[in-house]
C-alpha cells in the first residue's frame, strides 16, 4: 500500500531517523544533580521544551529534555540530548552554532561530530519549520549563556520567533 | 479612457450578473495555481479569503481611472475618489442593515475596531471596578484590546467558559455578569470551533441590565446573512479581507448615538472640524474616527467584493457552507485518527473545523498537506486561551468559502489518510 | 502559474531598468485620462501621488498568485505571502538608511505612525507640565495627536512660529524650548510652504537637552534622499500614498532602543507572545506595534513604489523638483495678480507652491482650472494654524512628483491666466 | 480677446447674475435691531459668514450678512439678503427649502418667487460646490430653528459638511 512517500523533499525532511528520534525521544530522564534548567517555547505553534543539564568542571555531564511539539522539534531535542553529554561548554555551543547554520544552507565544519543532526539537513528546505528544528538549541544556547551571567538574568524562557 | 463631462454625485456600479455558486471557482484567478506540482485546495479562508477577479479589477480600474485624495479636492478626481469611496461605505451599511451610512466606520480591520470601541467608548465610559466581559472561545483580538482598557481604568475583565461540545456555558452567566458589567465582547462565531453564538438572546441578558454588547464579526458577517437591525448588538466589527475583500480594510459598525457620544480616535488631517495652534473640534462621525488619508483604493474594492457576495446571495453562501460542513464532518468522522472539536450540528457551526490527529501534530500534518496542495491553518489560531481549554498545544483547522467544493474536501480526505501512512511507516 | 517546488527565504524581485525622469509620464496610466475634454494635468502630488503600473501589478500578482495571511501560516502561499511582505519592510529599511529592518513599522498612513507615538511613547514618558514643541506649519496630523496627549497627561503643546518668508523663526527657539521640553515634533516639509526645515540642525538642539524629536516625513521622504542615519531624528513617520504606493500604507521608523522601550498600541492578533485569560505579553517590535492581520497586498505594492523610485534615483528625483518648481515659480511671479507664499529660494524648498490670485478665490481658481484639466489643491490643506498666520481663509496649491514637465506648468500658466480674464469680465 | 469663456457648463456656474452678486454683495449693512444672530463655516473650504436677522412679528424685516469666500458661497448670500426682507419664518423656510432642492437637480415648485436664485441653478452640475451655494441658507435654518427653541440652543454656529 502506498506509504505517502512519493516527494523528495518531505522524504528528506522525514527521514527514518528523523521519525525514530521522534518515537522514542532521548533525554527523557531524571537528573541527580541540575545546575542548569530552562524552559523553550515557540509561540508560532505552541511547542514547549524543558531543558536541564547537569554540569562538571566546564562541560555538560548530561542533559535532560522533555519536548511537547512536532516532529522536528521533538527529533532535534532528543540529537540534542543524544550528542551533548561529555562535551565542554564552548564545543556544545559550537554544535549549536554549526546547526543553526545549517538550517540556513551552510555545511558543517569539516570534522565536527554532528552525530544524527545530519539527519535534519533537509528542513533548510522548509523555512517555516526552522524554528522548530532550532528551539531545543536556542534553549540551551540561553541556558549556557545565563549560566555565564551567573544567574541574575530575569528572563527564565527562550522563545522562537 | 473617457472624456468626463460631469461629475456623477454617486457613481453608478453596474450590478454584476447573479452568479451560480457551483460556477463562482473560476472567479478567483489564485485557485488555477499549482502547488508543489499540484492544484491548489486552499482551505484557510478562516484567515484571509481569496479575491475574485472583480475585486482585483476594482483596485486596477481606481488606480487606472481615478485616483486621488479623498474629502477636499475640488477637481474631476478627486470628487470622483470621494463619490467611490463614499459610495462604499453606502454599500456596506445596506448589506449588513444598517439604519445610516454614518454608522460605518472604516478602519484597517477587526482587530482595529475593537481597538477603537476600547479606546474611544471604553476610557470614557469605565470605571475603577467595572467589569468587562468576554469568553473563552475569544480571537486575541477580542481579549487584548480589553486587557489594555483594563490597565488603563482599573476595570476587570471575567469570562463565559465554554463546555465541552465548544459552545458557550451559559450557565455560568448569573455568575460571571455581574451588575458592575459594563460591556460583553463575544464572538459570533468561533474562529476555532465554528460556534455560532446566540447573539440575539446573548443581547437580551445584556441590554436588560443596561450593558452594551460588542459582536466580533470576523467570521460572522462574511459567512451568512446578518442584519444589524435586528442582531441585537451594539457595535460589530469585521475585516473585508475575510469577506473577497483587499487587505487593509476593516469596519465598525455601531449605534449612530453611540459613535456620536464617543471621543476621537486617532488625530489628524479629516477627523477635524478646526484646529487652533492649542485645540481642536470634531468632524461628524464616522469621519471623527478616520484620521489621515484612508485606504481609498481597499475601500473601493471592498464595495466590489460586497457586489460580487450580493450577487451570489448572503443565503445561499451559508447554504452552500453548511452543506459543505456536513460532508466534511461525516467523512472526517470515519478517519479513526482524528478528533473534531467544536459542535456537531452543522446548522449551530460555521465551515471552520478545528481537528487534532492522533498520531501527527498539527505542524507536521500541515507540511505534508501543503505538499499535496491543501493549505490548512496549524497552530493556535489566536486563542491561546482556548486551546488551554481544549488541551491542546496547537490544533489542525481547515475553513471553506463560496469558492471550495466536495473535491477539495475529498482532496483533503486522502491526503489526510496518506498523512497517517507517511507518518505510520516503520 | 507556476509550480512550486521550494519556498525562497527571500523572494528576489526582478531590479527594474534604470528609469529616466523624462520617460516616466508612460509608466502611470491615468495620465492618459481626458478631464473634461482636456488631457489630465496632475498637480496635486502633495495630496496623493500617481502610481506607476508596476506598482499596480504588483498589488494583482500578489492577489493572482500568492494571497495568503502572513506569520503564521506553514503553507507554500503563507510563507511565500509573509517573506515578500518582509522583504517590503527590508526595502523600506534600506530606502532610508535605517540601522535595521526591525526599525520600520507598518502603520495605515503618517497620521497613525505619529499617533502610534503620541500613545505608546507620550502616554508612558510624558507627566502634567512636560513640554511638547512643535511650530505653525504643522500639518494637523502633527498637531491634534499631540493636542490629545496633552489632554490625556496634562503636558502642555508650544510651538514655534515662521517668518514672513515661511521659514521657522528660530530666534524663539529659547524662549520657546523650556527645559520642560520632552518633544519636538517638526515637519521636514510644509505641504503648503514647500520649505524645507533644517532637521538636522534642530536635531542637534533637542538632543542637547535630552528631549526627542520626531519628523513628519510625509513631504520630506517621497520627494529627496532622505538617510535616517544622518537625520537626526529619532522617530520619522511617512506614507506610501505620497510616494507612488497604495493607500494604507504608513511607516514609522523610531530607532531600535525607543521602539523596544515603548508599549504596545493596538491590541490583538500578531502583536502577542502569549495571551491567557488574564494577561497577554507582547511580540518584539515592530510586531509589537502591528495588531491584526497587515494591509498585506498594499505593503508589497509600496515594495513596488520603492523599488521604482530606486530605478530612478532620490537624488535625480530631488533635482527634478528644483528644476520644475524654478521653473513655475519664474512663470508665476510673472503673472501679477498672484501672491506666492513660502521661501524664494527652490533649494530650500520642495515642489509644493501655494499662492492667491488677488481678484479669485481658490475654490473658483480651482473649479475653473480642473475644467482646463489641470487639477490643483484649493483649502486649509489640512494646517489652519498657518491659514490663520497668513491671512487667509484658503490657499491654491500645485505641487508636482516625477511625472510632472515644463508642460504641466505651461499649461497651469495658461490656465491661470485665461481664469483671470474669465472671472474679471464685465 | 479670449476670456476663458469657452465651456457651456462653466458659463452656466459662474452667470453675470453671480459674478455681479459677487462684486457687489448684498447685505453688507448693520442693523439698528438685532434679533438673532449666527455664524456659518465651511471647514472644507475655509468660508465664513456671519448674518444678523431683525424681526417683527413672525417674518424677516431685514437681514445683514458678510460672506468671506468664494463666488458662489458670497453670490448665494447677497441673493438671499435681497430676497429675504418681508419674507414669513414659513416664507423664509420655504424658500431655503427649495433652493437646497434645486441644488440637487430638483426644479423649485411653479409660483414660488425665487429672486436671482435662477441663476445658482448651474451649480447643481458641481456637486463639490453645492455646499458653498447652501452656506449662507444653512446658517439661515439654524438661525431661525434656534430662535424656535428660544435661545437655550448652545451651537451658535453652523458648519456645512
Ligand atoms: C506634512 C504632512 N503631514 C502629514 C500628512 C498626513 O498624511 P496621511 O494623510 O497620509 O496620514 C500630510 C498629508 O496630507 C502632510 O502633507
Ligand atoms: C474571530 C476573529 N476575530 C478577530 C480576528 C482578527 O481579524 P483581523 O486580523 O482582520 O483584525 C479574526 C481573524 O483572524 C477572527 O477570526
Amino acid at each position: 500500500m502506498d506509504d505517502g512517500r512519493n516527494d523528495i523533499e518531505l522524504d528528506a525532511l522525514y527521514r527514518d531517523t528523523v521519525l525514530d528520534h521522534f518515537r522514542s525521544p532521548r533525554g527523557h530522564k531524571t537528573l541527580d544533580r541540575i545546575d542548569l534548567t530552562r524552559d523553550g517555547y515557540n509561540p508560532v505553534c505552541g511547542d514547549r521544551i524543558t531543558m536541564s543539564v547537569k554540569l562538571s568542571d566546564n562541560a555538560v555531564e548530561d542533559v535532560a529534555v522533555n519536548c511537547k511539539g512536532c516532529v522536528i522539534s521533538v527529533a532535534s531535542a532528543s540529537m540534542l540530548a543524544e550528542l551533548l553529554p561529555g562535551k565542554s561548554r564552548e564545543e556544545a555551543l559550537r554544535l549549536a552554532d554549526a546547526f543553526k547554520r545549517m538550517m540556513h544552507g551552510h555545511p558543517p565544519p569539516p570534522g565536527l561530530d554532528i552525530g544524527d543532526l545530519d539527519a535534519l539537513d533537509g528542513v533548510k528546505n522548509f523555512p517555516v519549520r526552522v524554528k522548530c528544528a532550532l528551539l531545543a538549541w536556542m534553549t540551551l544556547i540561553d541556558a549556557l549563556e545565563e549560566a555565564e551571567k551567573k544567574g541574575d538574568a530575569p528572563d527564565r524562557s527562550t522563545t522562537t520567533e | 479612457m473617457s472624456t468626463t463631462t460631469t461629475v456623477p454625485v454617486r457613481t453608478a456600479t453596474p450590478i454584476p450578473p447573479k452568479r451560480e455558486i457551483a460556477s463562482t471557482r473560476e472567479d478567483f484567478p489564485i485557485l488555477k495555481r499549482m502547488i508543489h506540482g499540484s492544484p491548489i485546495v486552499y482551505l484557510d479562508s478562516a484567515a484571509t479569503t481569496q479575491k475574485p477577479e472583480a475585486v482585483i479589477n476594482a483596485l486596477v480600474d481606481y488606480y487606472h481611472q481615478t485616483n486621488a485624495n479623498v474629502h477636499r479636492g475640488l477637481y474631476a478626481l478627486a470628487a470622483q475618489a470621494t463619490d467611490k469611496y463614499e459610495g462604499a461605505r453606502a454599500k456596506v451599511a445596506k448589506f449588513i442593515g444598517a439604519a445610516e451610512t454614518e454608522e460605518i466606520v472604516f478602519t484597517r480591520n477587526t482587530t482595529e475596531s475593537i481597538n477603537l470601541v476600547a479606546q474611544s467608548w471604553g476610557s470614557r465610559n469605565l470605571k475603577s471596578g467595572d467589569e468587562i466581559l468576554v469568553s473563552e472561545m475569544e480571537h486575541h483580538s477580542n481579549l487584548v484590546p480589553w486587557f489594555l482598557l483594563a490597565k488603563r481604568t482599573g476595570a476587570v475583565v471575567r469570562h463565559i467558559p465554554i463546555l465541552d461540545d465548544g459552545t458557550l456555558d451559559l450557565s455560568k452567566w448569573n455568575e460571571r455578569f455581574t451588575n458592575r458589567a459594563r460591556l460583553v465582547a463575544l464572538t459570533h462565531v468561533s474562529n476555532v470551533l465554528g460556534t455560532i453564538n446566540p447573539i440575539a438572546e446573548i443581547a437580551e441578558r445584556v441590554h436588560k441590565h443596561g450593558a452594551l454588547l460588542l459582536v466580533d464579526g470576523a467570521q460572522g458577517v462574511p459567512h451568512m446573512p446578518v442584519n444589524v437591525a435586528t442582531l441585537g448588538a451594539d457595535f460589530v466589527a469585521f475585516s473585508a479581507h475575510k469577506m473577497l475583500g483587499p487587505t487593509g480594510v476593516g469596519v465598525l459598525w455601531g449605534r449612530r448615538e453611540l459613535l456620536e457620544s464617543m471621543d476621537p480616535f486617532l488625530g489628524g488631517g479629516d477627523m477635524i472640524r478646526t484646529v487652533s495652534m492649542t485645540d481642536a473640534t470634531w468632524n461628524d462621525s464616522p469621519w471623527k474616527f478616520e484620521a489621515g488619508t484612508p485606504n481609498i483604493a481597499d475601500v473601493i474594492g471592498f464595495g466590489a467584493a460586497i457586489d460580487y457576495l450580493e450577487s451570489i446571495g448572503m443565503n445561499e453562501v451559508r447554504r452552500h457552507e453548511i452543506e459543505l460542513t456536513e460532508y466534511a464532518l461525516e467523512k472526517m468522522h470515519a478517519v479513526d485518527e482524528l478528533e473534531i472539536h467544536g459542535p456537531a450540528d452543522s446548522l449551530v457551526r460555521a465551515g471552520v473545523i478545528s481537528f487534532n490527529h492522533s498520531d501527527i501534530h498539527p505542524h507536521d500534518l500541515s507540511t505534508y498537506l501543503d505538499r499535496k496542495g491543501v493549505a490548512i491553518r496549524a497552530g493556535h489560531h489566536c486563542a491561546q486561551p482556548l486551546m488551554e481549554r481544549l488541551g491542546q498545544n496547537a490544533t489542525a483547522r481547515a475553513s471553506f468559502y463560496i469558492y471550495n467544493n466536495r473535491e477539495d474536501i475529498d482532496t483533503l480526505i486522502d491526503a489526510l489518510q496518506s498523512a497517517g501512512r507517511f507518518f505510520g511507516r516503520r
